[in-house]
């Protein structure tokens, strides 16, 4: 390891984060997405090298200012974050590289050095969650993320973005604050903030009423930030009213991240030393993730917003990932972790056919994309495949992480058949609401002659890229499931 | 002894808040909150946070005041009478806070010096301070280098609110700046008032020294970057609201507070790049200097200097584009 | 004693229940926000609080009161950045009430549902 | 001396503190703004003037005295400046609110 | 002795809360947050004395420079409101 | 002499005399002075210190005045009937300049009973408490007072 | 390589389909069928190294710790493909004439997706374990949609959508969670010899784990999962054809054959009391489907009926779990596939030629068809299992095997739906011959294009040489008894 790779962690976070000022320094026309996206991309390399690190056996750990650990703040990359940089970053990577003309079309140009600062600000935060092993280090980038993603979804070009965002930021905020008191507690009753040594120290004052409170107020924190049902009520609207490439950057990650630090909280700090803790999540996490989950998959059959059906869609699917945490099994969080990653493959992509929708149709509601598959036929094609993906066809991402949630099911006994039913019916319920759109497209007549044209290749391009690795990943998911197991394993204390 | 003065200030600040939710009136609901930051500040002065008492009062009396009322000007006075469904959430937040003052039974007793706060990492900084850093103001030490990577995340977290509101409200006046008809006839804040127009400028110049000098005194007493940065913003809103939104833009013009948005934030983060540059981890600062102290000192001045730059640049920013809105 | 220190608890949770019943409950935007800082204004209690020492004095160490008895340094360092973060997402949230205040003519959150239909 | 300092002061702090509770106290109990406003004068002005030279005195010839000085100044510069801008937007919309109507300042005024 | 002070300063903020919240008018208001606002500086000014901290005199003056400008804006805020309603002049 | 004001303030406040202080404090005090000057301080002719020993003496005798008016402020305060009079004066000003005008103003409204309302071409719109306190205002001590402080 | 290539060659043909669609409909038409004989040449040619004993197989990747993606061919599958891929041929001659003389629109959809189809039918055919088998099963289910809801209407719309209902959900509603099973219970989902299970899950669960299978498998279209079979009559003939015939309802029952004998294994399965339900539920289904077949008035829905009633003796017959019978089982995929092609080409050249969908619209109608209702003959005598058609040869393998095991049930069925069949062919048969036509009707047509007429007497005739020389057939079938054995 050489001295440059041992920053890697601190880059993945500066990089972007120090060029955001940069980019609102600049005036020409398409010089903010250029450099936004070389951040980016150098972001994603960084991430890559992170994750082949860790898969080699590797924990990486820096330290902040060469502090050492408690006192100051450590950075830690293992098997969990690495997986979660690569999604992040890649998602924005990818978002970025598609989108150019799609943001173009929503935001005037002399508002763009600003929004490509926000979105480099966002995916620095988002980045800066992951690889940080101290709790209110997470609050900060948690903040900077949010900030700057209620920013970016401002950006949309329909006024009901606006109560959106708005929505949007106060439920976050009250998110972000109780597990700011959550952290405060924890903080009054062990000393300290570093994540391991909290779950070392946490011990000795276990089930004292505080930290007990502290579990509370971090998990439902993080439950808002992450729309865990039901919890989930800012999500839909502001999914559906962001710009498209907002949307496919945040549909892919934002949630995800904040499931991210509720595992390693439950998992890592709470989990061995409360009492009673695993309970918790089987008698409240598992219910709200089967509500979640059937509740989200009907209301997206009957919404006729194509968007707006995609974030509903997101809410079940974010059930999925909590339904494999709740299982308390190895097995479950591997599924868990798969989920999360497989997710964000398949629903980026779909949101990236919304956005080649959004390029040539005004309103995107069902209705109004009859026949167009004929005008657009790679796009269309591309959103049967990542479709298939979501309702988890084999061949597919999808389906290698609802295999694992459905092995895991079965592991847990018996209530594992009734699990394995809801999982079944909900992928159904998935087939109804993705099949609505594609017999739209494909099956109808146009009401009139649409005078449309395929979208700009590099966004087509793009999306086509996603599902192919959404394909991909159905076929050789040797890499992801590595990480998740790593991961999973992490989490449940056992070391690979 | 304190603690029974925090007693009636708590309560004074009890009577506040709820004062605040109950007025229908939202501009008395923002004067009652600058009061309830005052009363906020005072209790942490008296619970020994100085940094924290000034910076409380900077921004929560001081620039959150100015803030919400200048977006009143623009929104509404009054809110609407309330809807009828109160009691449910009336109920269910009387039960939770029953539930959190039953769970404060178990906390630690009051400044008790065994608590656990104090054992484990917080005598390491006081220790530490003075060693590797040797300046008197601990809370600026720890602030600034043992978790100088919190305040960058800070720093940025203001850069991000200042571009947002940029990016929403933008530089171009927005629809209502048209159809306010006093935005036309007089953009020339209190000019016609003698008074504070006199007073007012003689202590401009005060003010901003005032400011500078708690920029640089942040390492020996309460004080530093961001709490600086509000009061130099202060001043010069403060000459925007004599003098008017106009002269106060040809003081420092748009471009510049764009810049020192910038500048600031990347200051911050070249002195951390510098860091790894000289061969150790990003933010040491220790390297700065042959001198692992001196270095450390560098550090934190130049670190509190980028703060306060941008703290500067993006609340005058904010002022501005809110003003442009609609005449504050 | 105890009672005075744990009463500061206490305030933490009551202002935490005002701010918080302030957002659910209140219909304007701008009211919600003020809540919101309400809400956010109790954990900055909660932390100072904790940090709190016996005798101890703020942690600026002088020739003055070298008698080594300081507040902990760090919820106050915690506090600042948390502050910082307030004011930052008020900043914000009052942009957005201005721009939805341009697009809706109101700021009354069922009036604004009541556009949207 | 020490003694006869730390009474002079203690004599001004207390009568600071008997004036800052008048004018309290009058700032409640008078009938309309205006006269509230004398009220709060007295807190605003008299109030500084006795306590912070009482704090001076305790501070001797130090830095914090000066700091002291320099607050003094301010507080008696801005003090009547605010209370004449608040007068003043009083005074504009005067007419116009019923609540601010004052015994003493005529309809036509404005 | 500085608790006769700081008790008297504490009971005349508690006085300007009540003419706050009674009102009527936003001006009485505006009155009282701007006595709060003194009393708070000399508050300031006698518990840095109490704690034996003379050095932070500078927090009190800060606040008296800030409750200023809190007052201006007010008063910019009023005069706007004013201009705002074209009054027909009689 | 602004710079001159400034500088000496720095030093009050900060008490520090390092080397690097000091040069912060310069540095300080020349930004300041630049902002001000973009401010257009230097332009016209409303901002103008002069001091002089009268100055010191008026303000003595503002002292004076204060306490003396105060006392009979708090003996209204605190007697149960409120024996109040309250009624608006206007008063010439003598003194030409803004700044003296302003202090004049400041003057009476510092003085508890009486209350500056408004200050328009040289004349003061007063409040006062009582009868007794409209008197000695127009009385014209004050005035007379702040019009000799610029005359030198 | 040559597995790999049955799958190149019809998804590359459906690329050269869409190319050379843009030049010309000949052009488009003849890629379809050069692609058809290319494929069949390529399947076929894997025989004898199949008839020697030799298992080709292709392994891909591993998905997933025991999940592969990859093939194997084994008799019953070869049987499949080889049957498939050899109507293909057929069914492009003919359908080249229906689409043709119907001015079907869209037609190039039509292809590409028959080609893609193909691919499926194939895949299904060759895979070599649960994971592939029911990946390719899917992307059988959705390929055909486009080609059931063909005409585009809105009711075609709403059937065709009940087509992919109904397999949908049985297949991830049953199937899915049954391959689940399996998988969690065995470690893998390969197709053994012998059959998996074993060991592994035995009493109710395993007659569970069936039915899950059984009804899962919605395209064998056991009662009730049949509902999409008659819905799907809204197609075009060939697609119809390709349907029942060529791919999807094959695919159904082979599949359910396949999990029999590799999956469960024939004697485990045989050994326990509670899969035999099986045989009742498929006896349910040949009776009840052969009664609402003979109600039926319009000709595709009987013939539809008439399918289901066929599929469910094809699972009856793999039921009755003795060797013979799925020996019979085997063969009456093919003798109904040829024998059922054959009867809906016929109806397919009534609709072209006359514009005739109902039974009683028949009358006489032989002296102007006389090639098309000759073939309809014959293919109906072989759905009734008369000699000299292949039907007849599939029954009587069956009836053995029931004989062997002593399954009256089985054999009551048998003779019992003979008897239904020839109750409702016979009467259209007498009437296409000798009744004397409507003399109100205005008639002017004769037969249908010859690429129909060919394409249904190329069937008629398989139908018949089924008969006549099966041998090869059955050689290739004892492989799977054997494998039974």
């Amino acid at each position: 390891m050489t001295a440059f790779h041992s920053h890697l962690p601190v880059l993945q976070v500066i990089v972007p984060m120090l060029t955001a000022p940069l980019v609102i320094l600049l005036n020409q026309k398409r010089l903010p997405w250029i450099v936004a996206t070389a951040a980016s991309l150098c972001a994603f390399a960084i991430a890559v090298t992170l994750a082949m690190s860790v898969m080699a056996g590797q924990t990486i750990q820096y330290s902040l200012g060469a502090w050492p650990a408690p006192w100051g703040i450590e950075l830690a990359v293992d098997a969990f974050s690495a997986l979660m940089l690569l999604v992040v970053t890649g998602a924005s990577s990818v978002a970025l590289l598609a989108g150019a003309q799609s943001l173009d079309k929503d935001i005037e140009h002399h508002r763009q050095p600003l929004f490509y600062a926000a979105w480099l600000l966002a995916l620095s935060g988002l980045a800066g969650i992951l690889v940080t092993a101290d709790a209110f280090n997470i609050f900060v980038f948690m903040e900077i993320s949010s900030l700057a993603s209620y920013v970016l979804i401002s950006g949309g070009p329909d006024k009901r973005a606006l109560p959106a965002v708005f929505k949007y930021l106060v439920m976050g905020t009250i998110g972000a604050t109780f597990y700011l008191i959550g952290v405060g507690l924890i903080y009054m009753m062990t000393g300290t903030l570093n994540l391991a040594d909290m779950a070392f120290r946490i011990e000795d004052v276990a089930d004292q009423t505080p930290i007990l409170l502290a579990a509370g107020f971090i998990t439902i924190g993080l439950a808002l930030k992450a729309a865990i049902f039901p919890l989930h009520i800012w999500l839909p609207n502001a999914y559906t009213y962001a710009p498209n490439m907002v949307t496919v950057f945040l549909a892919a990650c934002a949630t995800k991240v904040a499931i991210y630090v509720l595992l390693r909280f439950d998992f890592f700090v709470f989990q061995p030393n409360l009492v009673g803790h695993d309970f918790q999540f089987t008698f409240f996490l598992l219910p709200l993730s089967l509500l979640a989950i059937l509740v989200g998959s009907s209301v997206a059959i009957f919404e006729p917003k194509l968007k707006r059906l995609m974030a509903w869609s997101s809410v079940a699917q974010i059930g999925y990932i909590t339904l494999g945490a709740s299982l308390l099994s190895v097995s479950g969080t591997t599924a868990s972790v798969l989920h999360i990653f497989n997710h964000s493959l398949a629903k980026g992509a779909l949101f990236l056919v919304m956005a080649c929708l959004g390029m040539r149709i005004a309103q995107l509601r069902i209705d109004n994309i009859a026949g167009i598959a004929q005008k657009m036929p790679w796009t269309m094609a591309a959103f049967v495949l990542a479709g298939l993906s979501l309702i988890g066809v084999p061949g597919t991402a999808g389906f290698i992480s609802k295999w694992y949630l459905i092995t895991a099911s079965f592991e847990s006994g018996a209530m594992g058949i009734a699990l394995v039913v809801i999982i079944l019916i909900s992928s159904l319920m998935a087939v109804v609401y993705i099949w609505r759109i594609v017999e739209s497209a494909y099956f109808r007549q146009p009401e009139e002659d649409l005078v449309i044209t395929e979208a700009p290749i590099p966004l087509l391009l793009m999306t086509w890229v996603v599902v192919l690795m959404n394909v991909y990943f159905g076929f050789a998911p040797g890499v992801p499931i590595e990480l998740a197991t790593g991961a999973a394993e992490l989490l449940h204390g056992q070391t690979p | 002894m304190t603690v029974i003065f925090g007693f009636f200030l708590l309560t004074l600040l009890l009577i506040t808040a709820v004062a605040i939710v109950q007025s229908q009136n939202l501009f008395v609901s923002v004067m009652l909150s600058g009061m309830f930051s005052l009363l906020l500040a005072v209790n942490f002065f008296l619970l020994d946070a100085a940094d924290v008492a000034l910076t409380e009062a900077a921004v929560g009396a001081g620039i959150s005041t100015v803030l919400l009322l200048s977006a009143l000007a623009i929104t509404a006075k009054h809110e609407k009478a309330p809807s009828s469904s109160r009691v449910g959430a009336l109920i269910i937040v009387i039960i939770a806070t029953l539930v959190l003052i039953y769970a404060t039974l178990g906390n630690p007793q009051f400044a008790d010096p065994n608590a656990p706060v104090h054992q484990h990492v917080a005598p390491w900084y006081l220790d530490k301070t003075a060693e590797a850093i040797d300046i008197p103001n601990v809370v600026t030490a720890v602030l600034g280098s043992f978790r100088g990577y919190d305040t960058l995340g800070e720093v940025f977290v203001v850069f991000t609110a200042g571009i947002g509101v940029l990016f929403l409200l933008g530089t171009q006046p927005g629809p209502f700046a048209q159809s306010n008809p006093f935005k036309l006839t007089d953009p020339k804040g209190l000019r016609h008032y003698l008074i504070p127009r006199v007073v007012g400028r003689m202590l401009i110049p005060f003010i901003l020294l005032f400011g500078l000098y708690v920029q640089f005194h942040g390492e020996y007493g309460p004080g530093g970057g961001f709490q600086a940065g509000a009061l130099i913003a202060a001043a010069i809103i403060l000459f925007a609201l004599l003098e008017g939104e106009n002269s106060a833009l040809k003081v420092i013009p748009r471009s510049v507070l764009i810049g020192l948005i910038a500048g600031g934030a990347l200051l911050y983060g070249v002195v951390g790049l510098f860091g790894i540059f000289l061969g150790s981890n990003f933010l040491d600062y220790s390297v700065l200097s042959s001198n692992p102290v001196k270095g450390q000192q560098m550090g934190l001045l130049i670190i509190e200097a980028g703060v306060g730059i941008t703290v500067t640049g993006v609340l005058l920013s904010i002022f501005h584009a809110f003003a442009a809105r609609g005449k504050f | 004693m105890e009672l005075l220190g744990l009463y500061y608890y206490w305030v933490f949770a009551i202002l935490l229940m005002i701010g918080l019943y302030a957002v659910i409950v209140k219909l304007n935007l701008i009211k919600k926000l003020i809540g919101l800082s309400l809400f956010q204004a109790a954990v900055f209690l909660l932390y100072i609080t904790m940090g709190k020492l016996e005798g101890g004095t703020a942690p600026i160490v002088t020739d003055a009161n070298a008698n080594g008895l300081f507040s902990n340094p760090l919820p106050q360092v915690l506090i600042l950045t948390a502050i910082v973060v307030g004011i930052s997402t008020m900043a914000l949230g009052l942009g957005i009430v201005i721009r939805i205040k341009e697009e809706y003519g109101t700021i009354e959150e069922d009036e604004i549902q009541e556009i949207d239909k | 001396m020490e003694l006869f300092l730390d009474i002079a002061s203690w004599i001004l702090m207390s009568l600071g503190g008997v004036f800052v509770f008048i004018g309290g106290l009058g700032a409640l109990r008078m009938p309309d703004l205006y006269t509230r406003m004398h009220a709060a004068g007295i807190t605003d002005s008299i109030a500084p003037i006795l306590i912070i030279p009482g704090l001076m005195l305790q501070a001797g010839l130090t830095l914090a005295s000066v700091k002291l000085l320099a607050i003094l100044v301010f507080l008696l510069l801005t003090g009547p400046t605010a209370s004449n801008a608040l007068a003043s937007a009083a005074l504009l919309a005067g007419n116009r609110s019923e609540q601010v109507k004052s015994t003493a300042v005529p309809e036509s005024e404005e | 002795m500085y608790y006769v002070v700081t008790f008297a300063l504490i009971i005349t903020m508690a006085l300007a809360l009540t003419r706050a919240i009674l009102g009527p008018s936003v001006y009485d208001r505006v009155l009282a947050v701007n006595m709060l606002g003194t009393k708070t500086v000399l508050l300031l000014s006698v518990i840095a004395f109490l704690m034996g901290r003379p050095d932070f005199l500078d927090l009190a003056l800060a606040y008296a420079l800030i409750n200023f400008i809190g007052v201006f804006a007010v008063l910019e805020f009023f005069r706007n409101r004013a201009a705002k309603q074209p009054e027909e002049k009689p | 002499m602004l710079l001159v004001t400034l500088a000496a303030a720095w030093i009050l406040w900060s008490g520090f005399f390092k080397p690097l202080l000091l040069g912060l404090g310069i540095f300080s005090c020349f930004l300041t002075y630049v902002v001000v000057k973009r401010m257009g301080y230097f332009n016209d002719q409303f901002f103008a210190l002069h001091f002089s020993f009268r100055l010191i003496g008026f303000w003595l005798w503002l002292g004076r005045e204060v306490i003396r008016s105060s006392i009979d402020v708090a003996r209204i305060v605190l007697s149960p009937s409120l024996p109040i009079s309250p009624r608006v004066i206007e008063i010439k000003v003598t003194a030409q300049h803004p700044v003296d005008q302003v202090i004049l103003a400041n003057s009476i409204t510092l003085t508890p009973g009486t209350l500056a309302l408004d200050l328009h071409n040289g004349v003061i719109k007063v409040h006062a408490l009582t009868e007794a306190g409209a008197t000695d205002l127009l009385s014209g001590e004050m005035d007379k007072r702040v019009a000799q402080l610029s005359k030198n | 390589m040559t597995i790999a290539l049955s799958f190149l060659i019809p998804i590359v043909g459906a690329l050269l389909i869409l190319a050379a669609s843009r030049v010309s409909d000949n052009l488009r038409e003849g890629v379809t069928l050069a692609t058809a004989v290319a494929l069949a040449i390529n399947v076929w040619s894997l025989i004898p190294e199949l008839m020697s004993g030799g298992r080709p197989e292709l392994q891909l990747f591993e998905i997933l710790p025991g999940i592969d993606f990859g093939f194997q061919i084994e008799p019953l599958g070869m049987l499949f493909a080889a049957l498939a891929s050899g109507l293909w041929i057929v069914n492009s001659i003919y359908s080249i004439g229906y689409m043709r003389a119907n001015k079907e629109n869209k037609q190039t959809r039509f292809y590409v997706f028959f080609a893609l189809s193909i691919t499926a039918t194939i895949g299904i055919a060759f895979s070599a374990n649960l994971f592939t088998l029911f990946l390719f099963y899917e992307v059988l289910t959705l390929c055909t949609y486009p080609l059931v809801s063909h005409k585009g209407d809105a009711k075609t719309i709403r059937s065709a959508r009940i087509y992919l209902g109904v397999l949908l959900t049985t297949s991830i509603g049953l199937l899915l969670p049954a391959i689940l099973w399996t998988y969690f219970v065995a470690g893998t989902g390969d197709f053994t010899p012998g059959g998996i299970l074993e060991g592994n899950l035995e009493g109710p669960a395993l007659g569970l784990l069936l039915g899950l299978f059984v009804f899962g498998i919605g395209k064998a279209a056991v009662m009730p999962v049949h509902r999409w079979l008659p819905a799907a009559m809204v197609a075009p003939t060939p697609v119809s054809a390709l349907l029942h015939a060529v791919a999807v309802v094959k695919a159904g029952v082979f599949t359910v054959i396949k999990v029999i004998v590799y999956i469960f294994g024939v004697e485990h399965l045989f050994a326990e009391p509670s899969s035999g339900w099986l045989l009742y539920a498929a006896a349910f289904t040949v009776i009840v489907a052969s009664i609402v077949a003979l109600k039926q008035t319009n000709i595709k829905r009987l013939l539809a009926y008439s399918t289901v009633a066929q599929l469910s003796y094809v699972v009856m017959a793999a039921a009755i779990l003795k060797p013979l019978a799925e020996v019979g089982a085997s063969m009456h995929i093919v003798a109904h596939a040829f024998g059922k092609i054959t009867l809906f080409f016929a109806a397919g050249a009534i609709y072209t030629a006359a514009k005739k969908t109902e039974v009683w619209q028949l009358k006489g109608i032989g002296r102007r068809m006389p090639w098309t209702m000759a073939a309809f003959t014959i293919g109906a005598l072989s759905m009734i299992g008369v000699p000299p058609t292949g039907g007849f040869v599939s029954k009587w393998f069956i009836l053995a095997g029931a004989f062997e095991s002593d399954n009256y049930v089985a054999i009551a069925t048998i003779i019992g739906s003979t008897v239904l069949n020839a109750a409702y062919f016979l009467p259209i048969i007498f009437a296409v011959w000798f009744s004397r036509e409507d003399p109100e009707q205005k008639l002017d047509h004769g037969e249908a294009p010859w690429p129909m007429v060919t394409a249904l007497s190329i069937t008629a005739a398989l139908t018949i040489g089924l008969f006549l020389f099966n041998a090869p057939l059955i050689a290739l079938e004892s492989q799977i008894v054997g494998i039974v054995k």
